[in-house]
């Protein structure tokens, strides 16, 4: 077990870096020199003297090789130093760290509530499959995927003021237990509750073909049982190792929800760094963005053979 | 006479199809008596196991009872309410199916898939059923009993899992046992095996046992009694050594020439049969086996023969043929 | 040993003979559902390619004097706030979000299904990296990605194309459209190829297994015949049903993008920039944002019910 | 005997396989080891056993279908096990093989015609212009009338599709063919259907068979020779009478213990040798004979040393310490 941890770990790694690598020069070559960039900024704050210019260089180090820099770059991203915006010059980790707590607690409140919600109503769904019920959720699934996050935060934000007059427009931050979450909660929980009902569908859908369901309903088990003990847990395997694509929908969406609803989070942050060409903070949040899926992969194929004794039986025989 | 355990009665069972349902069994009468082992024989898409698994509902989607009925220990299995079904399910009437790989649900634990039926229908504890699930496991012979319980089903060979089922099965002392074709994906000495661990189980436990294979000389040596299916319908129904000794239907005959014998003659050819069985849905008028029955005649291709008892009332072997006279006098 | 007569010649049955495909389009128009999800898409892209004859106006023109209309007879889904007909960019909009999802959906299609072959023919060392690159690109969050390429492009593009001018003063150099598509487009292509690649590894993979496969290795046909009649021909199913869903999903992307104003730019009109645009000022004109938002949402649900259908149609369960 | 069509000399193979969910195990299939024999010309050599004993395996290895990992096989002189696929096009044509699964062996995109016609055109045994004639003719052989040939697969009967599969190989007009449990998936009216029509096509254009199936019955219908294999070897080869009237392995005798009988009142009284156990996995096989674990006459050596082949006398060969000693 531990051996092929550290097995992929071996393998998680370089890609980790590799993505920072391509990420890095994206930004390098494609965004231009930061000095210039600074000065283009604000013109008039420092006159434009290419000895100052060439000094500030040299001392930032941006005058090395790329390879040295992207190095430079790595070993302080590993201390947690990701730089200063060029906005404000601010460290980029301050700004990060005060920003990810709205955006993590929001993702992974985003991630209960689409397990709680979706897994049922797939199961449900798919036991009665071609049946009202059925059609009703899938039908509503299928909608909900069509709307995009930013189409349905607002919408529902009137929604909400027109049904309750005088209550205050869910705008901004109060932490998890502030009933403004729950629009956000909302919205940002759509499409992976969709991804996931049409999933756990068709994996009970498969699931109910089989034989060993047969013979659970010779049994004599009442039909409760069946789903809950035969049908569900083979279900839970494939939905699990969806986790991976629910961790980008849920990261894709929270771009669009926090900038609808004035959320202090990662999205905004990023949203608000590009249209000012903010490229540390960028390059930053794309890094931590995709240390977050492979880091939820790399969960997946951890848990896999917890829940499926065949692999764990494959571990244990090592 | 010998007890009824079960009578079908007129039993049919349609699918759903683009052109609408089409029949797959056509008003099947068969019985089962007690501590009797009746052999059901037919090949692929004769209805052979959709039969038995209509009795208590386990029929896959789109496919359903048309009409029928199934008297067993003087209920109508098919009108029982959802909670007398799961008590004769499991409780007095137990299957085995075919393939014990694909049967035995792959991410329990065998003890677990064991104790299940003790649990809902016996109402014992937890560890009152797992003791029994180990005297179970040790009726159908697996070695190391106790500690097989806690195994997975990939961690036994296909003989162990085959065995497995059939404890699950006799878990709750059925007073039926339905085994679906059980050795058809076991090899022939794994096979040998289990053919007399069920012989030996019935007489210890003296239930009755139906026994569904395509496989006549399997089942020669394990029946009391045989149905033969044909598209649905029986042809023909007897005692076993009857059966072998004077098969009285074509089809009946034909299968049994199309055997070839370890002990038998060197024949240059076999008796084949010509054609195919109809498909469901395309079901011929009259006899369904008159295209492909040598000795067909006018009435078989319009009227469908009933299933009668051969030369007189008081003969427990029925055939539904019009002419199995006339084939009893070729032969 | 006597010759003894062969059993006489199974007749087969008259009635007609009917293809795989046939069979699966038979099936395909009995699903409700999925003809009327082609048939909007049929009308959709109707629209998109005689768009221009149809728009009662030009999807520029500005008319201030009749500026934020609710929907009438003259402006059938009402004007905007420089007076524009609504009607005529949601359908301008249309040829823009067809051509966006045609181009990247055969972009990555193209790019995934050779990487995937490659990857699953040759296999070892070359489908490892292939592999490896897919999952490196699904590690990156998609939106993330293409935010940082195009801001990153952007400007060196723009330089690229202002030297050429310079160099060549060719007007077609000075057309900023170019590279809003280019950037657009290969962005898109970039993340939306390694499910095509994943899909058409694993088929050529369980293709090559299956044993029809090897019983045409057993007859003595060659590499490219067996490829060509026994892989090909039956690995395209997957890849329809998986093109009809990425069309969609490329529709909601390109909108997303333009939303965050990295997709195609104003003054272009496309349903992501509309959405975008009347998400400012929708508490009063609700007819800017549900115009394009609606037929967003059509378009997006029609490709859905589209791809399920295919996928019903082309892999039928139970059936021989 | 009439001469060698081909010759197999220590033919083995092992497959290396990953275990574990993750592939982190590595292990090795024994699928064959050591198989020698020859097959003669017009003979039916028929190889029964249990699931993995092999006998497919040996049928894929000579048809070089799957590369063996060592060994020869002999045909026209020449070593074919190590031809490369250019090399072994032409040679297939004559070495044919008929699968278990008609379902699957028949690309469902391709019409019958088409499946069948498609090896005449590609090894040029016709012109284009002969090609529906030849199709027919190839069709009438296995019974099919002609319409069949604009049929597709899915609309066939198992039947009828190993009737296909069955025209399919005769188009290479090839001298030998493989049948790989050919008829173990047809229900059994069709199974004697199909047995009869290899027996009138063997007749017909002198074909010689290697006929694997596990239904002894059958076997003992159709071969000339058999061969029994346990666990990728062979205990017994031998005619048809040698090995039926007079079985000398443990193994072949349980085997023919278990085979049931169509005769309820001989299965009544008949005394059957039931054998205990599993067969052991071919990824750690049993040390010396591979039976021993099984075998209720094993002896001591039996455990250690690997019996060798003895000839009993008139081709009858058996590889068992008990029957040698």
């Amino acid at each position: 077990m531990l051996l092929f941890v550290l097995k992929r770990l071996g393998i998680w790694i370089p890609t980790v870096i590799v993505v920072i690598l391509g990420v890095y020069a994206l930004a390098f070559y494609g965004a231009g020199d930061p000095i210039k960039l600074i000065f283009m900024r604000a013109p008039g704050d420092v006159a434009y003297d290419p000895v100052r210019i060439e000094a500030i260089r040299e001392q930032a180090g941006l005058n090395q090789p790329f390879i040295q820099q992207f190095g430079n770059y790595l070993w302080n991203a590993l201390h947690g130093n990701f730089g200063n915006s060029l906005v404000n010059g601010r460290s980029v980790w301050s700004m990060i760290a005060a920003a990810a707590p709205v955006s993590f607690q929001l993702g992974l409140l985003a991630i209960v509530l689409t397990a709680v919600v979706a897994i049922p109503l797939g199961m449900v769904a798919g036991m009665k499959q071609n049946s009202k019920t059925d059609y009703v959720i899938l039908g509503t699934a299928l909608l909900v995927w069509a709307i995009p996050a930013y189409v349905a935060g607002p919408l529902l934000m009137v929604l909400l003021i027109t049904i309750l007059p005088g209550s205050a427009v869910p705008y901004g931050w109060g932490g998890i237990f502030d009933a403004k979450i729950i629009l956000p909660l909302l919205v940002l929980s759509f499409q992976p509750i969709a991804l996931i009902v049409r999933q756990t569908r068709a994996a009970v859908i498969e699931v109910l073909s089989e034989d060993f369901v047969r013979t659970a309903r010779s049994k004599g088990l009442p039909e409760t049982v069946v789903a809950l003990r035969h049908i569900l847990r083979p279900v839970l395997t494939p939905i699990v190792t969806q986790l991976g694509l629910i961790m980008i929908s849920i990261i894709n969406g929270a771009i669009f929800v926090e900038l609808v609803f004035g959320l202090p989070g990662l999205g905004r942050l990023t949203v608000g760094a590009l249209t000012s060409s903010d490229y540390p903070i960028v390059l930053a949040i794309t890094v931590i963005g995709s240390f977050l899926v492979m880091a939820s992969n790399l969960l997946v194929d951890v848990l896999y053979p917890i829940l499926d004794p065949r692999a764990a039986d494959a571990m244990r025989s090592r | 006479m010998s007890e009824r355990l079960l009578e079908v009665k007129d039993l049919s069972i349609e699918i759903a199809t683009r052109r609408g349902p089409a029949t797959i069994v056509d008003g099947i009468d068969l019985h089962v008596d007690k501590g009797e082992t009746l052999g059901i024989v037919g090949e692929s898409g004769c209805g052979k196991s959709l039969t038995m698994l209509s009795l208590v509902r386990l029929l896959p989607n789109k496919i359903r009872v048309s009409n029928g009925t199934a008297a067993f220990a003087g209920r109508d299995l098919l009108q029982l309410s959802s909670r007398e079904l799961r008590e004769v399910r499991g409780g007095k009437i137990g299957f085995v199916f075919q393939d014990p790989m694909t049967s035995l649900n792959p991410v329990m634990k065998i003890g677990e898939q064991l104790i299940e039926p003790l649990l809902y229908h016996r109402e014992m504890s937890k560890a009152e059923a797992r003791k029994r699930a180990g005297e179970l496991l040790r009726l159908v012979g697996i070695p190391g009993a106790e500690q097989r319980l806690d195994s997975y089903p990939h961690e036994l060979s296909g003989g162990m899992r085959q065995r497995v089922m059939i404890a699950i099965g006799l878990a709750c002392e059925p007073e039926l046992l339905i085994a679906d074709e059980p050795t058809t994906a076991l090899d022939v000495t794994i096979q040998a095996q289990i053919v007399d661990l069920v012989k030996d189980l019935r007489k210890r436990l003296g239930m009755s046992v139906v026994w569904i294979t395509h496989d006549l000389a399997l089942i020669a040596g394990l029946a009391d009694r045989i149905c033969v299916l044909y598209a649905g319908t029986v042809v023909e129904d007897a005692p076993v050594e009857q059966l072998f000794a004077e098969p009285a239907h074509p089809y009946t005959r034909g299968l049994l020439a199309s055997i070839p014998r370890m002990d038998g003659e060197d024949a240059e050819r076999l008796n084949s049969i010509g054609g195919t069985p109809p498909e469901p849905g395309r079901r011929p008028a009259g006899c369904p086996f008159a295209p492909r029955c040598p000795m067909a005649q006018e009435i078989c291709r319009t009227t469908v023969p009933e299933l009668q008892p051969l030369r007189g009332e008081t003969t427990p072997h029925r055939v539904a043929c019009h002419v199995a006279n006339r084939v009893l006098e070729a032969a | 040993m006597t010759a003894q007569p062969a059993i006489a010649p199974l007749a087969a049955a008259d009635d007609a003979t009917v293809s795989l495909w046939r069979d699966a389009w038979t099936r395909l128009s009995r699903n409700k559902l999925a003809v009327a999800s082609l048939a909007v898409i049929a009308i959709l892209a109707l629209v998109a390619i005689f768009g221009p004859w149809l728009t009662p106006y030009d999807f520029l023109s500005q008319d201030l004097e009749a500026r934020n209309l609710s929907p009438n007879w003259a402006h059938p889904f009402g004007t905007d706030e420089l007076g524009r007909d609504v009607f005529s960019r949601v359908i301008y909009g249309t040829r823009t979000a067809f051509v966006v999802a045609i181009v990247v959906t055969g972009i990555a299609a193209t790019l995934g299904v050779v990487l995937g072959a490659v990857a699953g023919y040759f296999g070892g060392l070359i489908d490892r990296f292939v592999m490896w690159c897919t999952d490196t690109t699904m590690s990156v969050p998609q939106l993330l990605l293409v935010v940082v390429i195009n801001a990153s492009l952007k400007p060196p593009l723009v330089n690229f194309m202002e030297a050429q001018y310079e160099l060549t003063r060719n007007p077609f150099f000075r057309n900023s459209i170019i590279v809003d598509f280019v950037l657009v487009f290969g962005s898109m292509a970039l993340i939306l190829w390694p499910p095509y690649a994943r899909l058409i590894r694993a088929q050529v993979l369980s293709i090559r297994n299956r044993p029809y496969v090897t019983a045409a290795r057993a007859l003595g046909l060659s590499t490219p015949i067996i490829i060509s009649r026994y892989v090909i021909p039956n690995s395209i199913g997957p890849l329809i049903v998986a093109i009809s869903a990425g069309l969609g999903n490329a529709m909601v992307l390109e909108s997303a993008f333009s939303f965050l104003g990295v997709g195609v730019n104003p003054p272009i009109p496309s349903w992501g920039n509309m959405i975008s645009d009347g998400l400012q000022v929708w508490r009063n004109h609700a007819h800017l944002l549900a115009a394009p938002a609606i037929v967003l949402g059509l378009a997006t649900v029609a490709f859905s019910f589209l791809g399920d259908g295919l996928n019903d149609a082309l892999n039928p369960k139970g059936s021989k | 005997m009439s001469t060698a069509l081909l010759r197999i000399e220590n033919l083995r193979k092992h497959f290396p396989v990953r275990l574990g969910a993750f592939g982190e195990k590595q292990a090795v299939v024994h699928a064959l080891d050591d198989v020698s024999f020859e097959i003669a010309e017009g003979e039916t050599l028929s190889l029964v056993g249990e699931s993995g004993c092999g006998k497919s395996t040996t049928g894929f290895a000579i048809l070089n279908l799957h590369k063996p990992t060592s060994g020869r096989v002999v045909y026209k002189g020449e070593d074919i096990a190590v031809f490369d696929e250019k090399r072994m096009r032409p040679i297939r044509r004559d070495l044919q093989i008929v699968f278990q699964d008609p379902y699957s062996t028949l690309n469902p995109r391709m019409t019958v015609g088409e499946a069948v016609g498609e090896p005449i055109l590609f090894h040029k045994l016709a012109t284009r212009a002969e090609l529906p004639g030849r199709i027919e003719r190839l069709l009438g052989d296995v019974g099919l009338n002609a319409r069949f040939a604009q049929r597709y697969p899915h609309e066939l009967s198992g039947g009828q599709r190993q009737r296909v599969a069955i025209a399919r190989a005769l188009a290479c007009e090839p001298r030998f063919i493989v049948c790989d449990e050919a008829i173990s998936a047809l229900d059994v009216s069709i199974q004697a259907q199909i047995i009869n029509l290899l027996v009138d096509l063997q007749a017909k254009y002198g074909l010689t068979y290697l006929f694997i199936a596990h239904d002894l019955a059958v076997v003992r219908h159709i071969s000339d020779r058999v061969g029994v294999m346990y666990l990728g070897r062979f205990a017994e080869l031998g005619t048809r009478q040698q090995v039926f009237s007079n079985p000398l392995h443990p193994y072949t005798k349980a085997l023919m213990s278990a085979v049931p009988e169509a005769d309820p009142v001989a299965e009544r009284t008949r005394q059957r040798q039931i054998l205990t156990g599993d067969v052991p996995s071919p990824l750690d096989p049993p040390s010396g004979c591979r039976f021993h674990t099984r075998c209720p006459i094993a002896m001591e050596q039996c455990r250690s040393v690997v019996p060798e082949w003895h000839d009993r006398g008139a081709g009858h060969f058996v590889a068992c310490h008990a029957v040698a000693g």
